[in-house]
Formats: C-alpha cells, structure tokens, sequence
C-alpha cells in the first residue's frame, strides 16, 4: 500500500515503544504513534496524559489533553498535581514525548519564544509540561518534521532540556532521565552519539536520501557511515493508522448538543 | 456557602485589580463565569490558569486582564491563542505582562498555595531560560541534608477561585467527576470560591472518595447548567471540539473577535442565550 | 506485577534489614503480611508507620524490628502498646531505636518521598522539644521568596511498603476504598510494593476517581482475604474493637506475649487458620 | 438528674462549640463532646478525623480514629496528607481538641515521654497530629482531668505548643492559631489571662471550690475573683449523652465475623 509521510512518521514512531512500556503521552503524532502501538506489537503499552488519565484506551484520538474520551477508557484519573509529583518526577515513567517548534542538536527545544522574550516576534504557546517530561521521562522520544526553521544551530529560547551542550553533560548533573533517545522526522530517524550525544542520522525512510536530509537541517547534519532503511508501514499498521485517523476526524465533527433542565 | 446567581456572585466576589483563577483542565472550564466577568466590565484582573484556552483568549481580547500567570497558552490540537498573542505582542487590548511557569511548577504553586506554603520545591534539573524570566518566583536551592539541588517556586494564592462541576448539594458541597486537573489545589489556595454547577441536588450520591470541595470552602455556588460548554462536563454533554477548531478564524483578526464578543457575550444576557444562539441546545 | 502468595512475596521481597512500611491508618492494616514476616524469622528490619498499631507490637514483640519511625504509638482507645514500650524502655526482646515525628512530618515524608524530593516543606511553627531529637531529619529554614520561616523534614523512602486493600485486577491494579491514610504516599515512596486484597477480580468496577494503584508500581499482589483482621476492610468486615481491647491484657506480660505468638502466629500455616483459631469466620 | 463529672466535662466541652464552627476531633471525651453538641445546640457543626473523613456524623463513637462508622457517615474521604495539608495547615480547621499526660499553666503539652528522652520512666504514645493541630486550628479547646502529676509547673518534654511562654509570645511569633482557648477539668474551666496568657480558673463545675481545684493543680493555680458556676448538664444533653455511650458500648463489644470465599 502506498502512504504518507506523516504515516511513515507514525508508525516509525509507533515502532519506537516496547510492550509494556509506560507513555507520558501528547497530543497529535504522539498520540495516534502510541494507540497505533498499542494496537499492534504493544498491546500492554500504559499511556498517560498529563490531564491525569492513567492507563488511557482512547478510541479515537484526542484533540485536547483532556477530551472526555481519555478519562472514559482511562483505569482512573489522578489530579494533575499528582501526575507531576508522584508519576513524572517520581520516576515511573518510561517514555515521554515531546515535540517544538525549535530543536537543536543536542535535543534542547524551544517551545516559548522567537525573538527576544519580552518583545517577541512570535509568541509561541509555552512550556506546557515539557521541562518536566523532558527531565524525568527514563528515555524521550521527539517527532518534528525537519526544517531549517525548526532544526537550527542556536535556539532562540530553551524550554526544556535534552542533552544539554553534549559531550555527557546532561548524565554529569545527574539528571534523571536519560534525555532524546530517538528524533523521528520526515526523512528518518536520528539518534544520540553515544560520545558527543549529537543527534545523527541513523536511518532513513525509502524514497529519501541521506543528501536530502542534510540539506534540510538547520544545522550541519551528521549522518552515520551506512544508515539502515526504516522498513516502510505494513498493510496492518496503515489499516490500524487510517481506522483510527477515520473515526478521529468524525469525532471530531461531529455535532455537540447539550440536554439541559 | 450562599446558593445565587451567577452575575450575583461575581459582583459580590470579583473586583478590579483581583488575581483570580478560572481553572479546570480542559473539562469543566468555567465560560459561563468568564462570560460573566466579561459582561460585567471588570478590569485589571490578574488572570491565572495553567491552560489559558478559549476562556481567557476571550477574557484578555475584551480588555479584563492586564496581566497573566500561566503555563501553556495554545488552542489545544489547533494552534495559537491570536487575542493571547495580540495581547503580548502588540499590547492590543491592553499590554499583558506574563509570568510564566512550566505545567509542573503551576503545579506546585497551587499546591503549595493550598497548604498556605510560601514555596514548593521541586528537583532541580531544569536547565533552561526560563528561571531568567522568573525573578522572584523560582529559584535554586540545595537540599538541606543532602545537597542535592532543588528548585524552589513561589505559592500561587488567588484572590478568587472560579470553577465549573457538576453538582453541589444545598449545603454547598461540590462534586467533581472525571479529569479534576489543578482545581482542588486552586480551590484550596484561594481566598474565595465561586462553584458553577450543572445541578443542585439534595444528595450528591458519591463514593467516599471521591472529589468533593467542602461546603466551608465554598464562598457562592451558582446553578448554570451548561456551565462549561464549549469546555464540557462529564456526564453531561461532551467537549466541542468544532468549536475550538471554528475558535481559530473567529480569533483571528481584532474585528471579528469584537464583533463575535458583542454578538455573543455582551448582547446576550446570559450562558443559556449564548447556548441558545450557538443552536448547541437540544 | 505478579499475582502469588503471600509467603512468596514475603520471601522474594523482604530481607533481614531492610526498611519496612505496613502502612494503611487504622483501616487496611496489613495484619497478615506481619504475621507472615514473624513467620520467616525475618530480622533486623526498621519498621516505618504513622501509627504503629497492635501490628507492629507483635512484630516488635516477636523480635523482627531494631528500628521504628512513627509518630504516634499507643493502641488507639484503650492505651499503651506493651511490647514497643517494653522494647524502647527495657530493650527487649531488641533494643529498639526510635526515629520519631509528628504526624504531619510523616505525612510530609511520605509525600517528598513519593515525589522523589529529598525534602518536604512545612510551616515553621512548632517550639516543641522533638526537634531536638531528629537530628539529620527536620530543621528550620527559610523561605528564599518571603523569609518565613519553614521546617524542612527528610523524605522517607521504604525499601518496601506492605497495604492491604479491597481488590486487585488481574492487571494487578489494586482498589482503595474507604480511609486510605498515606498509603498512596507510602506506596509511591517505596521500592517494591506489596498488596494483599480481599480479592482478585476481572474488572475493579471503580469510579474514575477512585483510589487505584496502577499495576507498575505494584511488584507482588497476594489474595488474602480477611488479611487486615482485627484492622477492617469497609465493604468486607469491621474493625473488631473487642479484639483491640482484648490485646492490652494479652501483650501485658512478656510470657503472655510470647504464647499467643506462638499459638496465633508461628503456630498457625497461614492468615486463615490464624483467623478460625480466633474463632471469628463466620 | 444526677450525672458524673465526667459528664459534667463532656457536656461543658460540647457547650464550648459553637454551631457551624469546623472541628478537627480526636477519639475519647472530644469525639463524645463534638456528637454531642451536634445533636443538641450545634447540628451544623462540622467534624473532620485525622484519617481523613470529612463532615462525619458517628451514630457510635469510634474507639480508633479511623473506625468504619466515620468514613460510612463522612460527606467524603480524603487522604490523610492531604487533611494535614490542605485542611490543618491551610486554616481550614476552627477548634482543635487535645488532651495529654501533661500540661502546663500556658497549655503546653506532653504526650511523648516521662524522663530522659533516651532512656525513658514512661513511654507515652508521642505527638501524633497534635503538634499541627495546637499550631494550626485557630482555637484549641483542651480536656483533661486535674491531677499533681498532669497539671505541672514544667513539662518533662513539650510535644506541642500552646502559648509557649506566655505574655505573647505566640503572637509575637506569629503562630496562625490562637492556641489554647480553653481547658475543662473535672473541677472547672480555665481561660487564658488575656495579658499573660496563663490559664485560670474562670468557672466552676457544681459542688466545687475553687480551693479543691488549686489543691489538685500542680502549678499554683490562679482563680478569677469571682468564678461563674457551670451550669449542671441538662435532661436532654444528659439523655442524648447517654444514648451515645450506650449505643457506643454495645457497637463495641459487638462480634466481629468474617464472611471468606
């Protein structure tokens, strides 16, 4: 079957998550990459929104972090304040996802500001709960379409932390979490070196070349010597993406009415 | 706790100039009370919430606020908040001024402000611009067995808590199901606590745990059945999310924002003419 | 999590020395879970509870514990807890050293502990002589914001916190109803975790706001019902005060003590044959 | 009717209450005073447990403080961090009951140790909530009978604070409660002086002198010039106060069975 990038992206993504794994989980990508997973290889997969739905089953994909459909098929539902406190930075998160409209090579992103802070070009909408995802989630795991604008060699603002300046930082001020493990873009994956914790391209998508990466990336783009192939979606996985993306989008649609006394 | 009406208890307990928090984390988001506010005229309220949302994009382009205390402010799986961004970039209706926090810092603030804390802590990994543009509300510290560093945020305390649930009983106990986000903490944190309710019953019929504001911490509950709408009420009717996506062209210019608030907000006398106007009525 | 029994779990999870919470605040006792460690000759352990309760008389009693955090020792309504008492005043049958707190300190420790913080905050009004005994544990600080005074108090971290509750799903999700103390805190802080439950069902029927432990904070799950005997379960038996009253007369003497033990305890192969000695199934 | 002192006590605590005030209650003689006033001058008097159980209204007295019959009456259940927190700490709690081994002329209290804290005479069963309580709770409202060896000149160990060292002290400190505002004996009630904060005898319970109350005080205890005399317990208070206890002592020697799969 043929598809997408943004379904390559997804299930690429989806692909990241083994079974059994807990999910601080956003909207968007994140969202329908986790349900995707949940539905194939990891049926035992745990997602948990910030809103404080643990152990969540959505049938169809939220449009907000707290859409009735997550505390519907969620085991129960937290106060917010306990997610943060004893869930994130307790330390009983596996994999936490995040994405921004900057990014560098090292991780870092930039969800804040473009131009200076206190007179800004672009107010962006903000930190959200990502410095939090971003330090104590075990592992992270970034989905960002790859631009010049977006990868870029200095952010503007950092909002929330990965790997720092590199080269072991982050692991040198004991951070809990083990910051990006995984960057999935539209041409391929990128991930740590296991030295300078640069971000290098480690495989790619069929039909893109490593050439089209690096002219893409704002920053020099580091690709390794022989990146692998990502194996393209599956008949199943793109029939499980598209159900869910069909019953999303007529959810979403559909009309609300309130019965009231 | 006194039983009344909506525009009642928002002019016997929100002033100009207050700070006051409308929480709910994306279910049981106070509009109506917003609404209210803003048909009121209040000015110069310090307007706080962890998700600023729809409720106080419309409150900051009809000019109540001057400034913001907040964590993240987008249409949620939409895009930006235009009159948020009008407010800080161009100062239109009025300049904001924004203190801003991470979702685990506001957290924290309520928190802390619920326990009559001056400060929370929270471990202190976070190496990023924002504790620059926080003077005086976060801050490092070190543990003081360990050493270990921490970071300290300051007590976010209110003057009015405003909420949406979905029952109280004639005492003034109210009932929250489903996602309760930061409310208990705000609720706790504040000095009053104004309750919109979708019913008021004789028996609130709950388990034993679940999430009930007590009566003596409750200032006024108002009976505004649709209360939340076009946030939503578990149980009740469900979150619009054409709404929220019809928000982002409504928004977008100052013209049609205006024109959509005195359509919708001021020239209406109140939520369930709103609801009406909007046809989401049954 | 694994569903096994509970001589299993106490085998796998505790070890001679180890810091240890059975915890649950008059209500989910984990009487069982004790009697089982009296059982393994279980050693040397520092036993952490808010209230230390006829439970940890006995394991006292019997010799497990050298060590004790609590905060408020007597057996509730009817006077001392003999055995602790004979344990901190005469050293037998172990001395025992007492790490000592207030309620709201252990609450608080439990808390920070949960949280991963190494410390918890609390308001800094306390000119009481305990202070004086916790050293490394509480001191006085100052708000870095406002210059209040504040307390800080040290997180407890159990290697293992012991509950009793309801129900478990197969999951090994496990249902708190009723009086849940600082259990969820006391959980969260711990290492590995250990449930006993009345029973294990397909489908908890909860509310959403129910108190749930989710299954990957729970390392072991064992179906012991009538386990918080003579503590209750809300929905399955009541607290047996008469059992309570009776105790003071039983753990008065150390002959007396160590005969029931034997009798009740080491004597018995399990939790139910504990409870048809008694006398008390119906 | 005739009646007893200690339902002489019970019934001048009860009368101490006033209706609508919010009270954080402890098992005994103020759980006993608090059902009482409730169901006599105060019905909308609101009771809150340590374990957590909010707006409870016992048909029995507890024996512990976290009986069934408190969370199966209780508007609602709260985690007990969250009673210390948001409740006691926040200010939410208008009376506060206490009682102790000792207490001194300015309501400190003792219940943690007789002797050397390291190698203690007598093990007491230590602070429980009490020192947040006498902190936090605006008013505290102290029972406790009149003996030599509980009402002494100085503590053997201050568990909690009343008003510390008198003329002031506790308001120059700035404690958010008021602290100890009265004391009922089984001779009378004693009142905080309002220049020096010492407790004094202000009324007398019938067939008392106030020369008995100072011979049982072990601090030289000062009397008002003209004590008022307690009005004795009424047919009603003593009627509803006697139902309690023995619906209470009949709940408590109650068998206790277990239905087991």
């Amino acid at each position: 079957m043929s598809y997408t990038l943004d379904e390559m992206m997804t299930v690429a993504a989806a692909r990241q998550l083994k079974d059994g794994a807990v999910c601080f989980v956003g909207i968007g990508l994140p969202s329908a990459a986790c349900v995707l997973a949940s539905r194939t290889h990891a049926p035992n997969l745990v997602l948990i929104y910030e809103s404080g739905t643990v152990e969540t089953a959505p049938e169809v994909l939220p449009l907000s972090i707290g859409d009735g459909e997550l505390a519907a098929t969620a085991t129960s539902v937290v106060p917010l304040p306990e997610i943060f406190s004893h869930y994130l930075q307790g330390g009983r998160i596996d994999v936490g996802f995040l994405g921004a409209a900057q990014i560098d090579r090292f991780g870092n992103l930039n969800s804040t500001v473009i131009g200076p802070y206190d007179a800004p070009k672009t107010r962006l909408p903000g930190a959200g709960g990502a410095p939090e995802i971003a330090t104590h989630a075990k592992e992270i795991l970034i989905v960002m379409r790859m631009t010049k604008r977006g990868f870029v060699d200095s952010l503007a603002f950092r909002t929330s932390s990965g790997h720092l300046a590199g080269n072991g930082e982050r692991k040198a001020k004991a951070y809990p979490g083990h910051g990006p493990q995984a960057l999935v873009t539209d041409f391929g994956i990128l991930r740590p070196d296991p030295e300078s914790d640069e971000l290098v391209l480690t495989e790619l998508f069929e039909g893109v070349s490593a050439a089209d990466a690096v002219a893409a990336c704002g920053w020099p783009l580091r690709v390794v010597d022989s990146p692998t192939r990502v194996v393209p979606p599956s008949d199943t996985e793109l029939e499980t993406l598209r159900a869910l993306n069909a019953r999303t989008k007529a959810a979403h649609a559909a009309k609300v009415t309130l019965s009231l006394n | 706790m006194a039983l009344m009406s909506l525009p009642e208890a928002i002019r016997l307990h929100v002033k100009d100039g207050m700070s006051v928090a409308l929480e709910g984390f994306t279910h049981l988001i106070p509009f109506a009370a917003g609404h209210e506010i803003i048909r009121q005229g209040i000015r110069g309220l310090h307007l706080i919430r962890m998700t600023p949302d729809l409720i106080y994009d419309q409150m900051i382009g009809a000019g109540v606020a001057d400034r913001l205390t907040f964590s993240w402010g987008g249409n949620p799986g939409v895009g930006s908040l235009h009159r948020l961004r009008d407010a800080v970039e161009n100062g239109w209706p009025v300049k904001l001024e924004t203190f801003e926090h991470s979702h685990g810092e506001m957290a924290a603030a309520y928190t802390a402000g619920a326990a009559r804390l001056p400060f929370a802590v929270m471990k202190g990994h976070s190496d990023n611009d924002l504790a620059a543009h926080q003077s005086g509300r976060t801050t490092k510290m070190d543990c003081p067995f360990t050493g270990a560093p921490v970071t300290a945020v300051r007590a976010v305390n209110p003057d009015v808590t405003i909420l949406h649930a979905q029952k109280a009983d004639r005492a003034g106990n109210v009932l929250i199901e489903g996602i309760v986000g930061a409310v208990k903490e705000a609720a706790f944190a504040a000095g009053k606590v104004i309750a919109t309710v979708e019913q008021v019953v004789d028996d609130l019929g709950a388990e034993k745990n679940a999430v009930i504001l007590p009566h003596f911490l409750v200032s006024a509950v108002a009976c505004v059945p649709g209360g939340a709408y076009p946030s939503y009420a578990m149980g009740h009717y469900d979150r619009d999310n054409s709404f929220y996506i019809a928000w982002d062209d409504i928004a977008r210019d100052r013209d049609g924002f205006t024109g959509w608030i005195a359509d919708h907000v001021t020239g209406v006398a109140d939520h369930r003419t709103f609801l009406e106007k909007l046809g989401v009525v049954a």
